[in-house]
């Protein structure tokens, strides 16, 4: 009796999952009455009515979710600023918004969603490397768009990829070489184990070779570490004058903290930050990293117009509290970026906004931003600031000029082997 | 020595400074019906644990048929050995049928690679059903194990050693529980059983051991007190301090009811 | 910055805060009525339920207790490092390695395991590196169970199962 | 009682054949997209099986089978990567300043060494830990934690060692497998047809496996590991043995996983992923071997169901069915036909048996 | 006191009682006899609540309890002897009867429990499971009776004990009979004793009650025929 009943009830179920897949397809080609029959032609498919749909995917959940649902955030303001202001072509931009879950393949699998199921013209999304590795091989093969906004370790150039954030030489480079004018020559690295610090790491060392610095340290945490007693052990008995710190998240509080409680004080030993904005030291409590340094292409006390509008306009969307920083900043140009791609292109397809979008400008509120047509990444100033008492971080110095960026460091003679094994 | 199917030098056990058994000599002869009997706590089931792996000796040897010694193998080799164990309180597998029970106890190759490969031979089929028809469970032989009455448990634990065909079998309490005609019954059982094997029995029911003993072991702190058959037992005056307390015959009564 | 050795008091104030719990974990299991029931109900839950112990009250006063507990740890480590929704993850494990390697049921057992597991892991982790260090513990546990099958402090039973 | 026997195998076989028939031609009527999703999900079923053999027939609660999917995994990964490369070396071993190919990938140059690898790596890493562990006797919570404890150090070791394994990054950018494309449409229309008939294999397998005399005896192990010794059973040796395999089974499912996704990383078999696993059993019903199947496909199709409808808060939904289900099908689904079985039972009996007997 | 109607209770999937109806009064010994199997175990645990029953109820004291739990039915005053002892292995014989005293509102051990069960009072300090078989069948007896019930269920008390301890522990129940107002229900199976203690006579077979007298009109033959079958 019973096992033939459970077996109806199964194929039930079975049934009911089918029914719910082909229903939340029928919904989505539902959105797009006129599209059914052309779905064949490339060119009308992502701006069909009178709207154009593009992807945001961030984790709205998991570990990164707290870094991610502010570029979210800031990349919403920008849709809703372009529509305000009458869209694009005349249209209205219509966000699919979609959760990465800090989980590399669901990166992957609703970056398929947006691009096969929904059709959008673009999606803008990723913060951790590793998220954006796994969209590229989807993006690429769908030729779809991504949008990235966060700093990197650069060695990666996808045609179906626009890179906002910083490359290495907009703000690794530039930071060490300060460092060495102004704070010393013993450099200690501190990373967390993945490939972004591993990476800025050996860029930094063939450049603390060329440039007479000396390395007495190189450290990795595992993600989420929490317990830096060792390390600080060992930065006590290496006594380095720079810490370099490319550790990534919840491991900074917990080493500022461990490091402030060591006694080590930023006259002792400076550390120099490049994943730690202002978002960060909320979290760590600006009374431990005062005085340490970090290197951005942009603050919230940058001195600019745009800036001043970006960082009233965000408070007023999102609270009094709220703070803007780079990747938050990035991702909100990247939206405008490629409005004006595709004004320019006349349409949305990629290739066109790919062509359109090359030596185009915008004046974001870091400065004058343009894209760099032979990498599609982004001319960007580079800053150094200090943490201030407030948590703001008070800039120390900054380029002349915005920096071309050079995703695999072929402008510098120090990197050319490591650019070279790298060449395929 | 030799003839004896088992035989304990000296054994001990220690439970963390408390000797269940204390240098312990003891012999079982091949079809004997042999019983232990003693107040609680004198070492009878430690006794059987011992021999069956589930207490390890803290010293002494305990040998099979003058030779093999037992102490250092474990449980399942043992019982490879053709030493079956019945526990006291009933220990089947509730989730499994009567059949199922019988099915995985009987007398086969219980290696892994062995048991995968394992059907059901007409053999088997015939002296399960015999056995069931034994113990009264052919009806039940589909339910859950775990429906069973209270004695019928027993007797499906009995059962389930008996399947096992071994040579010594080492009953704990086995009628606890069981109405008089069950008792007499499993008496009967036990005393076929002998015919070809040796049964040692830790048992409280002083007219049980009475009917089936062929040989009387009273146990005492330990140690034991006095081996011979059950008349020589009950008049021995040691034995009737220790154990059977101020009336021997109400002692009849409460159990006969 | 005293030598090579220093104690901050954020640290100092985590070992007293620990041994504090210890004690009143102790005292309360031991030496007091609730403690008894929960052992209790540990031990034979249907009796104790027939005795008049309302089993259910056990179980939530328990969990709490033990949430209570964790809370204490978890704003121990607010001192020390970062506070995230994630934090539990990192230790958990941690938390019952200690168990196993203590014996469960053991309150000894479990300060010894924790000390042991403490030592070993920054021993390794300053010799080697964070995540061989980790290997290297779980290499250590699996070897040291080995030898000791049910943790340091074993609670013997004579019941089969 | 011969017939009703007979209609049962009937009813049984062919409801199972029209639900086999349905997944294998699931590609006519569903879109790309979601086919991919379903054959993920049925990868997922796979381990699920073999998950609920050691959990459901053998009683032994792993919170580490993520790893065991992660081996299988990369092993298929480590393959592809290299075909990809077409020779040369991942792009991660050259940022990791590594020149030649490390000793460790070489077997992976080859399709089927790897395929292998992928079955065998993850069931001798179960083999060593199982008979460590069951052989002293360590089982219930202490192998639980010892398990858990083992994603926790391997994920971490994944992790670490990025010049390796790619790091939090994992392996990704594939291109192709046995020289075919892997993700043109048709190539992935062929991995999905191999997961149902994987599935479907490993369904028939284990149910096999565990119907008869040795699942009887893996039964007894879980509700009275020691009475079994005294049948003459080394529980260990069998515990080991189911391990081992659902560890096998679980690399299996892995490497489908990645033929389908394109993409394994240390989040996939970490700590979260390995917990969620059992939850997919304890959803659909222990100690059955369809329950986790059904348990794999629904929570998964929840959970992007979920996600794509409430990106915000979909988390909730999730975890509100988890709850709900914890609370009032505490069987999981299968569990829900168990009691109505026993409830028509009790009926029947009431109705036909001699009453005396049944009141025994 | 104690009053069950058409009680069905039984295990997961089959109804061991059915069809019980009973009566205890007040100062009242009531014996259960039957074979081994025909559910007086099953009986007592419904009482006390460990099972829940299908239908029919049970009042206690003008209170319907059928729905309580347990430990609500034991703080209503209703002590529980269970078969196998049961009794806390890893506590010590005093948390043991510590225990004993959560049903009721004393807060100590009455020294009459000690007087009963003068052995214990020796071991108070030791693990209830380092006791013997008998010593721990006294305990499990002293430690419901600690919280001066009054309404006492004993399930076949004197199974598999020694015999000397067997005759300590049947004066201990006379005793309660004659020197307390405490009402039982007794499984027990030696007719001599059941003569001996109790009030009125309930046998049970198949999970029913078959025979019922006042202990005075007991018909032995009966008896023998229900228990010997």
């Amino acid at each position: 009796m019973r096992k033939p009943f459970i077996a109806f009830v199964l194929l039930g179920l079975f049934l009911c999952v089918l029914a719910a897949c082909s229903a939340s397809e029928n919904a989505a080609n539902a959105n797009e009455p006129e599209e059914t029959d052309n779905e064949s032609t490339e060119d009308t498919s992502t701006d069909n009515g009178d709207t154009i749909k593009v992807g945001i995917l961030h984790s709205l959940s998991g570990t990164m979710a707290i870094s991610e649902t502010s570029v979210q955030q800031a990349e919403l303001l920008a849709i809703e600023e372009i529509n305000e202001n009458g869209g694009v072509l005349g249209k209205q931009l219509e966000p699919v918004v979609e959760d990465g879950a800090s989980d590399w393949p669901t990166f992957a699998e609703k970056a398929g969603k947006l691009l096969e199921q929904d059709q959008v013209a673009a999606i803008f999304g990723g913060w951790t490397s590793a998220s954006r590795k796994a969209m590229l091989p989807v993006v690429e093969e769908n030729n779809g768009l991504l949008f990235y906004p966060v700093q990197y370790e650069g060695m990666e150039s996808s045609p179906n990829i626009f890179y906002t954030g910083a490359a290495p030489n907009q703000q690794i480079v530039p930071a060490v070489n300060w460092l060495l004018e102004n704070k010393g020559d013993s450099f200690f690295l501190l990373g967390s184990d993945y490939v972004f610090p591993r990476t800025a790491n050996a860029a930094i060392k063939a450049q603390l070779e060329a440039k007479g610095g000396e390395l007495v340290g190189e450290e990795y945490t595992p993600l989420g570490h929490t317990d830096y007693n060792t390390v600080i052990a060992k930065i006590r008995s290496e006594q380095p004058e720079v810490i370099f710190n490319t550790l990534n998240g919840d491991s900074n509080v917990a080493f500022f903290k461990q490091l402030s409680d060591a006694g080590i004080t930023p006259e002792d030993t400076t550390v120099l930050s490049v994943s730690v904005a202002e978002e960060e030291i909320k979290g760590i409590g600006a009374e431990v990293i005062e005085g340490h340094l970090t290197s951005w292409n942009y603050y919230q006390t940058t001195d600019t117009s745009e800036n001043e509008a970006f960082v009233e306009n965000y408070k007023a969307a999102y609270g009094d509290d709220a703070v803007t920083a780079d990747p938050i900043e990035a991702g909100y140009f990247g939206v405008h970026l490629w409005a004006k791609a595709v004004e320019k292109a006349g349409t949305t397809d990629v290739e066109a906004v790919k062509e359109a979008a090359k030596g185009i400008s915008y004046d974001a509120p870091n400065g004058t931003v343009t894209i760099d047509g032979d990498n599609q990444h982004v001319y960007k100033t580079v800053r150094i600031g200090e943490v201030q008492s407030d948590g703001m971080i008070e800039q120390v110095w900054q380029s002349e000029e915005p920096i071309k960026p050079d995703p695999f460091l072929e402008g510098y003679d120090w990197a050319n082997e490591l650019s070279e094994s790298l060449a395929e | 020595m030799s003839e004896n199917m088992l035989t304990l030098q000296k054994v001990t056990v220690d439970f963390s400074g408390f000797k269940a058994i204390n240098e312990l000599d003891f012999q079982v002869a091949p079809n004997n019906v042999h019983f232990v009997i003693g107040p609680n706590g004198a070492g009878k089931t430690t006794l059987l644990d011992c021999i069956c792996g589930k207490s390890r000796a803290t010293s002494g040897a305990i040998l099979l048929h003058g030779k093999k010694d037992l102490t250092k193998r474990s449980e399942e080799k043992i019982v490879h050995q053709g030493i079956a164990r019945k526990f006291q309180a009933p220990s089947i597998f509730h989730k499994l049928t009567v059949m199922e029970n019988l099915e995985i106890a009987m007398k086969q190759k219980k290696r892994l690679f062995a048991m995968m490969k394992a059907k059901w031979t007409k053999t088997e089929k015939q002296s399960i059903h015999d056995m069931l028809d034994l113990i009264d469970l052919i009806e039940e032989k589909d339910e859950l194990a775990g429906t069973l009455a209270h004695g019928q448990k027993q007797w499906l634990e009995i059962a389930m050693v008996l399947v096992q065909e071994p040579d010594i079998v080492l009953l704990d309490e086995p009628i606890a529980g069981m109405s008089k005609k069950e008792r007499d019954k499993t008496g009967e059982l036990i005393t076929k059983i002998a015919e070809d094997r040796a049964v040692l029995i830790v048992e409280h029911d002083m007219d049980f051991v009475k009917s089936y003993a062929d040989i009387v072991t009273v146990m005492h702190e330990g140690q034991v007190l006095f081996e011979g058959s059950m008349d020589e037992v009950q008049n021995d005056p040691k034995v009737r301090e220790v154990y059977l307390g101020r009336k021997v015959e109400e002692d009849a009564d409460n159990t006969g009811a | 910055m005293v030598g090579s050795l220093s104690l901050p008091y954020s640290r100092l104030f985590i070992l007293a805060l620990s041994i504090v719990c210890l004690v009143s974990i102790y005292y309360y299991f031991y030496r007091t009525a609730n403690g008894r029931r929960t052992r209790a109900v540990m031990q034979n839950r249907q009796m104790a339920e027939c005795l008049g112990v309302s089993t259910r009250k056990v179980d939530m006063i328990t969990f709490a207790i033990g949430s209570g507990f964790a809370g204490v740890a978890g704003c121990a480590l607010t001192l020390l490092g970062a506070i995230g929704p994630t934090i539990g993850t990192n230790y958990i494990i941690d938390a019952f390695m200690v168990v196993v390697v203590g014996g469960v049921g053991a309150l000894f057992g479990a300060v010894a395991g924790a000390f042991g597991i403490g030592i070993f892991n920054t021993v390794f982790e300053y010799v080697t590196s964070a995540s061989i260090g980790k290997v290297l513990i779980f290499l250590l546990i699996i070897a040291f169970l080995q030898w000791r099958p049910s943790g340091l402090v074993v609670s013997r039973s004579r019941s089969l199962d | 009682m011969q017939s009703t026997i007979i209609q049962k195998l009937l009813g049984h076989r062919i409801i199972f054949s029209i639900l086999f028939i349905l997944l294998l031609t699931a590609p006519l009527y569903l879109s790309d997209f979601r086919l991919n999703l379903l054959g993920k999900f049925l990868a997922f079923a796979i381990l699920a099986i073999g998950l609920d053999l050691l959990w459901g027939y053998t009683g032994v609660l792993s919170l580490g089978h993520g790893i065991f999917f992660g081996l299988g995994a990369y092993c298929m990964a480590m393959y592809l990567k290299l075909e990809a490369n077409a020779g040369g070396l991942p792009d991660f071993m050259t940022w990791s300043g590594m020149s030649e190919l490390p000793l460790i990938w070489l077997p992976f140059q080859y399709p089927i060494v790897a395929i292998i690898l992928g079955v065998l790596f993850p069931a001798f890493l179960a083999f060593v830990l199982g008979s460590l562990t069951f052989r002293n006797r360590i089982s219930g919570v202490y192998f639980t934690i010892l398990s858990q404890a083992l994603v926790l150090v391997l994920v971490t070791l994944f992790v670490g060692a990025q010049n390796l394994t790619g790091g939090t990054s994992g392996l990704t950018n594939f291109e192709t497998l046995f020289g075919i494309p892997m993700n043109e449409a048709s190539t992935q229309t062929m991995f999905y047809i191999i997961t149902v008939v994987v599935l479907a294999a490993i369904f028939l397998g284990c149910r096999r496996l565990v119907n008869g005399r040795f699942g009887n005896v893996l039964i007894g192990i879980r509700d009275g590991e020691n009475r079994m010794r005294f049948l003459g059973y080394n529980p260990s040796a069998y515990k080991t043995f189911i391990y081992t395999l659902s560890a096998a089974i679980a690399g299996m499912a892995g490497m489908l996983f990645v033929l389908q996704v394109g993409i394994i990383s240390p989040t996939m078999i970490g700590i979260i992923p390995s917990i969620e696993m059992v939850l997919w059993v304890a959803l659909g019903g222990r100690g059955t071997i369809i329950g986790p199947v059904i348990g794999a496909v629904l929570v998964n199709a929840a959970k992007t169901g979920f996600s794509e409808s409430y990106p915000d808060i979909w988390t909730y939904f999730l975890g509100l069915l988890f709850v709900l289900v914890v609370v009032f099908l505490p069987k999981g689904l299968t569990g829900l036909f168990e009691t109505w079985k026993a409830r028509r039972k009790s009926q029947n009996v009431g109705k036909h048996v001699d009453v005396a007997k049944s009141y025994r | 006191m104690l009053t069950i109607q058409e009680l069905e209770a039984g295990y997961d999937e089959s109804m061991v009682i059915r069809d019980i109806n009973m009566h205890v009064d007040d100062n009242q010994v009531i014996c259960v006899m039957g074979r081994n199997g025909v559910g007086k175990t099953t009986l007592l645990k419904t009482v006390i609540g460990i099972l829940h029953p299908e239908h029919g109820s049970i009042q206690f004291n003008q209170t319907d309890m059928t729905t309580l739990k347990p430990s609500q039915r034991a703080k209503m005053g209703i002590g529980y002897i269970p078969q196998g002892r049961e009794i806390f292995p890893k506590l010590t014989v005093h948390d043991n009867l510590l225990l004993g005293l959560e049903a009721g509102d004393q807060k100590t051990i009455d020294e009459k429990v000690y007087a009963y069960f003068p052995i214990l009072k020796d071991f108070t300090k030791r693990n209830g499971g380092d006791l013997s078989g008998g010593q721990q069948q006294q305990l499990a007896i002293a430690r419901a009776l600690v919280s001066q019930p009054s309404f006492l269920l004993l399930d076949e008390p004197t199974e598999g004990i020694q015999p000397n301890i067997v005759q300590e522990i049947q004066d201990v129940i006379l005793d309660i009979k004659q020197s307390s107002d405490t009402s039982m229900i007794l499984v027990e199976q030696n007719l001599d004793f059941v003569k001996n203690v109790a009030d009125y006579v309930y046998v049970m077979d198949h999970g029913s009650i078959v025979y019922e007298s006042a202990v005075d009109d007991i018909e032995d033959e009966t008896i023998y025929r229900y228990l010997s079958v």
